[in-house]
């Protein structure tokens, strides 16, 4: 076991599967020779070489194309999009190209590659390098989604994501990059798909995702000594969703929370509801209700964002009031 | 017969190689294979048997039988939406490709992608790509592929003028010279995006060679029209690329000879632009290039019906040919064959 | 009356507000001299000459900055997206740019565009020109968001949007523009943010968009025949969301069906059916149901196509499964 | 001292206009305001009161200082989130920039836009933005307007040497060229793109004046730590724009001092490079400019004091400046002023 930060894992992360596999390769911008603008792939360049490590300029059309044709061709690409603000300038790739390739060629082409990204807030870096935009890619067939919300789930994830044939979406939170955890020794691989429950609790179930999990977790704390036992599931995968996992965590307990850092409308927990009243309708207490960020942009101040993105004490306050 | 300069095309040809007979007959059938199969498409079109849309090349056919007859087997073609004649000049059969048109299971891709998205991975068709743009960027990622696993693949990657003016471009070209990629860019200047003449929306006349010193390129304009210079261009170009000297923009100047897609008329544009043009077939202007050489007419005549049998069989398979089985609608999302997106 | 066509609708809308306001502006490709691809904008240039109906290259981010540019400097401009699965490659202004500035400004700058955009499947026209897109622009905060489904409401809502002070995203269905209907003469204008009940049934509610509201409505008529009686919903915009009339009209019914054209993950449907069952829990008498398209690209041939989509079978079945 | 062409800068300057004494007064006092507050932001930023981030443009100020000298009160600033300058130089107080990257309630936005996103409406300048690309399609609206509007504003866009490889870039220059629109585009090439060097990836030397002749436009190369030289490009500039004669795509070249943003030391740059531009910086050139001409030292040392009390003043009322309200969050995301999604 080692203690590292969740940036620190990303490298071990790429590190690991480059060194792996010959046919991975890993480009992007300032990703060699700064190490990343999250300082989150140092060394990576000075070891696997200005090749297989590739700095890139301001195109970020150009990097996801780069990493398509590479990834149609023999490659298993990486590609940072810096912040996942910026998928908004390649999404033709995204969710044009790359998500519906295979389908189109009735599977003549395979993507293997996987598009790492800064995603989320509370760094104070306003409503344009902010977001938390993992809904955007559920929304698009075709795309594996992922989100990690610890450092030993960012080496497992992003292993498997390379090592799976289709394109994934790997969303790293750029508020947990400083965040530490413990992680085992060799090779770390997990499986997509697959949620992970954190916490078992009998009266109700919290879904998050990604910095909103230790969030959860922390509330779950204060409610337990509240009285209210709560599970609280860390969703980990959009596509695909594990919806056993889920399905089983809410059906246990009758009632479903979600807590997401994304504006409200059409987030992930809209989705996970209509399929939770769906299929396992007679199991619930009550409402699934949904605690998300105001639909609104974030904005900068460190007053004011914090005030938006869902906090320990909001869960808190919204799980009691439905609960007591 | 107008001039090249009266079309705007370059002065002296630049590329002129010699063309060894066997040669000189498989361009010639190629273009005329495109023709064929374009004109019939063109018909079951309007006989509401080819669905959705179609966009032919129907002038433009020397371009891409210049390419298919330089490229070799491992070379990858990008082509676009107007992408029937690049994925026939790499030898794909008529009759999968007329049976993707209309829409049945024994389509190219088994109805899944349609007129747009012809691919045949087999011959190295990596995909017709119907946003503009986006294509240049993949075509990219092959070349960078190949260099990166040392191979001599050439990735080469077609499109047209109005192309030229989307971001992706730019960003293409780029990427491509400060990486010195192994990808042949070729523009397919039919002088129209659409149904809007290029030179209304583009900064420059010339919208590719005016543009590749912006990438440290040279600026190569041929005559689209003539297959022995789209020849000599081609193989000028996929020698380039394929010798680690970087990237080539080309532009092609050339004529849709119909509309831009479906069964638009093209009325849009003056009957003094498109006569000349139409003189300057370049299927017609190569057949009697051939004649002029000494080719037996025989052997051209031969061809021909070759090919009106290919194009024949090809349809009557295609009418014939099953609708898809349903279960493909939620088949091959995912490599495991599968759409699953939850356990 | 007049009984007309929704592409000849559209151009009468557009007609109508630049006649009425000479700030107001069209530009997009191949609009102008062309009439659009759809024949959706004929005459307009003859009319207005081509300093307000503006011919563009195809440069969709340069379309979209420049209808942002001359909305904060006093113009209304009305830009065409001809197809709306292009929104991709200008989703960076659409996502980042239109929808936040007015709130990261704090209001400094007012941004009154619309975007209009050829949406929607059933021509086959395969994956890249069909997708239904309205769940992308719903996502985003900052945005207001319009699906006609008669000619009229092309004409009124379109009007709506050109008045309205924020920018309006104006999803035409391509599968709509040859319907025919009858159409005031003179003037029409209409409300933003208001849905209509088509039709009043007692049994349950069905909610549908666009080109779903037609088949909605036919199943409604095959269901009656069946002794099932459908109240349904033209949701028409999705942001503002009349939750008013959604929430009456499913609280009345208590069974509540969403038919969406879009794939299944993070649809309108998914947030409509969140905020019913939080809302209106104790009127639900089961699970809201979601009818949509399966979560693939669209396949293109005419017989997948038709099999994709939610057609009116398969409304009738699903709604008859449920309710007997 | 190091030459010019040292520093690849242009041989012989081209912009020497006559700069009247007042001009001259102002510029050094832009240029000193500039350098004074950010030097401030940068301490503020050390000492964890500026929050999030902030993008200096130290060493930069000639460029921002000169065209904020000689655009008109109706003309239009698009900045980056390096925008720090550029709105000062419109004239916009510093106290409500520093309380903006304070996050404060007296912030220019009340604490929702921060440092990247600085906007004053009231002075012209029509917003930072913090995506590479998008606001050069911006400019290109505002200076359509003013066209088609009949005034004669011009609008100005300030971006940086890696900005030329996206393309939005490209398509921005294009529309403008076709339109010929009233816009300035000003490439400030600080040769680094964030931590990377330009010359590493870009396929032209010059990243913007290389491309200028894909829009058909001149290639304009400025020595932009001049500021005699940069008044002289701006007035050119805004005057061939305010003509009617289309857009201008000027490159002007320049050296950041410090890192690309926060707290970065910028140790990434090799010595020789870094140290003959520091020689070169703006503002004490400038300085020196003056006196040698002849100006009262004395008058100088007035403006820095004056300068330094605007900093100061700036800092403490921003220190002492409330929170932002949190009724804000909710708040105008529509022009009624309301965040309402629904009813
Ligand atoms: C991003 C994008 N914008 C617009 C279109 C619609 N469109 C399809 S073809 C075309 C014209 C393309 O012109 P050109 O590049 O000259 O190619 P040509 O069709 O003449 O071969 C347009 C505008 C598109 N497919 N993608
Ligand atoms: C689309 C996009 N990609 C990447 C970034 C991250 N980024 C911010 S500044 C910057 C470097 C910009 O370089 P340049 O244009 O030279 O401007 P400078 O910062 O030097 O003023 C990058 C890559 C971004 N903001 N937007
Ligand atoms: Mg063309
Ligand atoms: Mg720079």
């Amino acid at each position: 076991m080692t203690l590292m930060t969740y940036r620190d894992a990303v490298a071990r992360g790429i590190a690991q599967e480059l060194e792996r596999d010959d046919s991975v390769v890993f480009l992007g911008e300032d990703i060699g020779a700064a190490g990343g603008v999250f300082k989150a792939t140092g060394g990576l360049l000075g070891k696997f070489g200005p090749l297989r490590v590739a700095d890139t300029p301001i195109s970020e059309q150009a990097i996801l194309g780069a990493a398509m044709g590479a990834a149609m061709t023999g490659l298993r690409p990486i590609a940072e999009i810096m912040f996942s603000d910026f998928l908004a300038v390649c999404w033709d790739l995204i969710a044009n190209e790359i998500a519906k390739t295979r389908y189109m060629t009735n599977g003549q082409i395979s993507l293997p590659l996987v598009i790492r990204t800064g995603n989320g807030g509370g760094l104070r870096f306003g409503a344009q390098h902010s977001q938390s935009l993992e809904n955007w890619a559920m929304a698009v067939p075709g795309l594996k989604v992922v989100a990690p919300s610890t450092p030993e789930d960012v080496i497992g994830l992003l292993a498997a994501a390379v090592r799976d044939p289709d394109p994934v979406m790997f969303f790293e939170h750029k508020g947990l990059y400083s965040m530490k955890g413990e992680v085992p020794d060799g090779e770390i691989v997990d499986t997509l798909g697959t949620a992970k429950v954190r916490r078992r609790g009998t009266d109700c179930t919290i879904l998050a995702l990604a910095a909103m999990v230790p969030r959860a977790l922390k509330a779950a704390d204060v409610l337990a000594a509240a009285g209210i036992n709560a599970t609280v599931v860390d969703v980990r995968s959009l596509v695909p969703l594990d919806t056993a996992t889920i399905l089983d965590a809410v059906a246990r307990t009758g009632q479903l929370f979600t807590v997401e850092e994304n504006p409200r409308l059409c987030g992930w927990g809209a989705e996970i509801v209509s399929v939770v009243v769906e299929e396992i309708w007679d199991d619930l207490d009550g409402a699934p209700i949904r605690i998300t960020t105001p639909h609104v942009p974030l904005p900068s101040s460190d007053t004011l964002e914090d005030a938006t993105i869902p906090s320990v004490t909001r869960i808190v306050d919204t799980v009691r009031k439905v609960m007591e | 017969m107008p001039t090249p300069t009266d079309l705007g095309l370059p002065e002296t040809p630049a590329f002129r190689h010699e063309v060894d007979a066997e040669t000189e007959l498989e361009l010639y059938r190629s273009m005329e294979r495109l023709r064929r199969f374009e004109k019939r498409a063109y018909d079951l079109f309007l006989q509401s048997l080819v669905k959705g849309t179609s966009h032919l090349s129907l002038g433009q056919e020397a371009i891409a039988a210049a390419f298919g007859a330089s490229m070799r087997p491992g070379d990858w073609t990008f082509a676009t939406y107007r992408g029937h004649a690049h994925t026939l000049a790499r030898g794909v059969e008529m009759a999968p490709i007329m049976a993707e048109l209309l829409g049945r299971g024994t389509g190219l891709m088994a109805g899944k992608g349609g007129s747009m998205h012809l691919t045949s991975v087999e011959h190295g068709v990596m995909g017709s790509y119907a946003i503009i743009g986006a294509h240049l960027t993949i075509a990219n990622g092959a070349a960078w592929s190949a260099k990166l696993r040392g191979t001599d693949q050439v990735a080469v990657c077609f499109f047209g003028d109005g192309t030229t003016n989307i971001g992706a471009f730019h960003e293409a070209l780029n990427l491509a010279a400060t990486w010195k990629l192994p990808v042949v860019f070729v523009c397919e200047n039919n002088q129209w995006m659409e149904y809007t003449p290029i030179g209304s929306v583009t900064a420059v006349p010339r919208p590719a060679a005016d543009r590749a010193s912006a990438y440290g390129l040279e600026p190569v304009v041929v005559d689209g029209n003539d297959a022995t210079e789209m020849y000599g261009a081609a193989q000028d170009a996929l020698r380039h690329a394929r010798s680690g000297r970087g990237p080539v923009l080309m532009e092609a100047l050339t004529y849709r000879h119909g509309g831009h897609s479906r069964a638009d008329p093209a009325k849009y544009r003056p009957a003094e632009e498109v006569e000349p043009w139409l003189l300057r077939d370049p299927l017609v202007t190569y057949r009697a290039h051939l004649v002029r050489k000494g080719v037996d007419e025989g052997v051209l005549k031969a061809i021909d019906e070759e090919v009106l049998r290919e194009v024949d069989d090809a349809t009557e398979s295609a009418k014939n040919a099953p609708q898809p089985d349903l279960t493909l609608i939620e088949r091959d999302v995912w490599a495991d064959g599968s759409s699953a997106w939850r356990n």
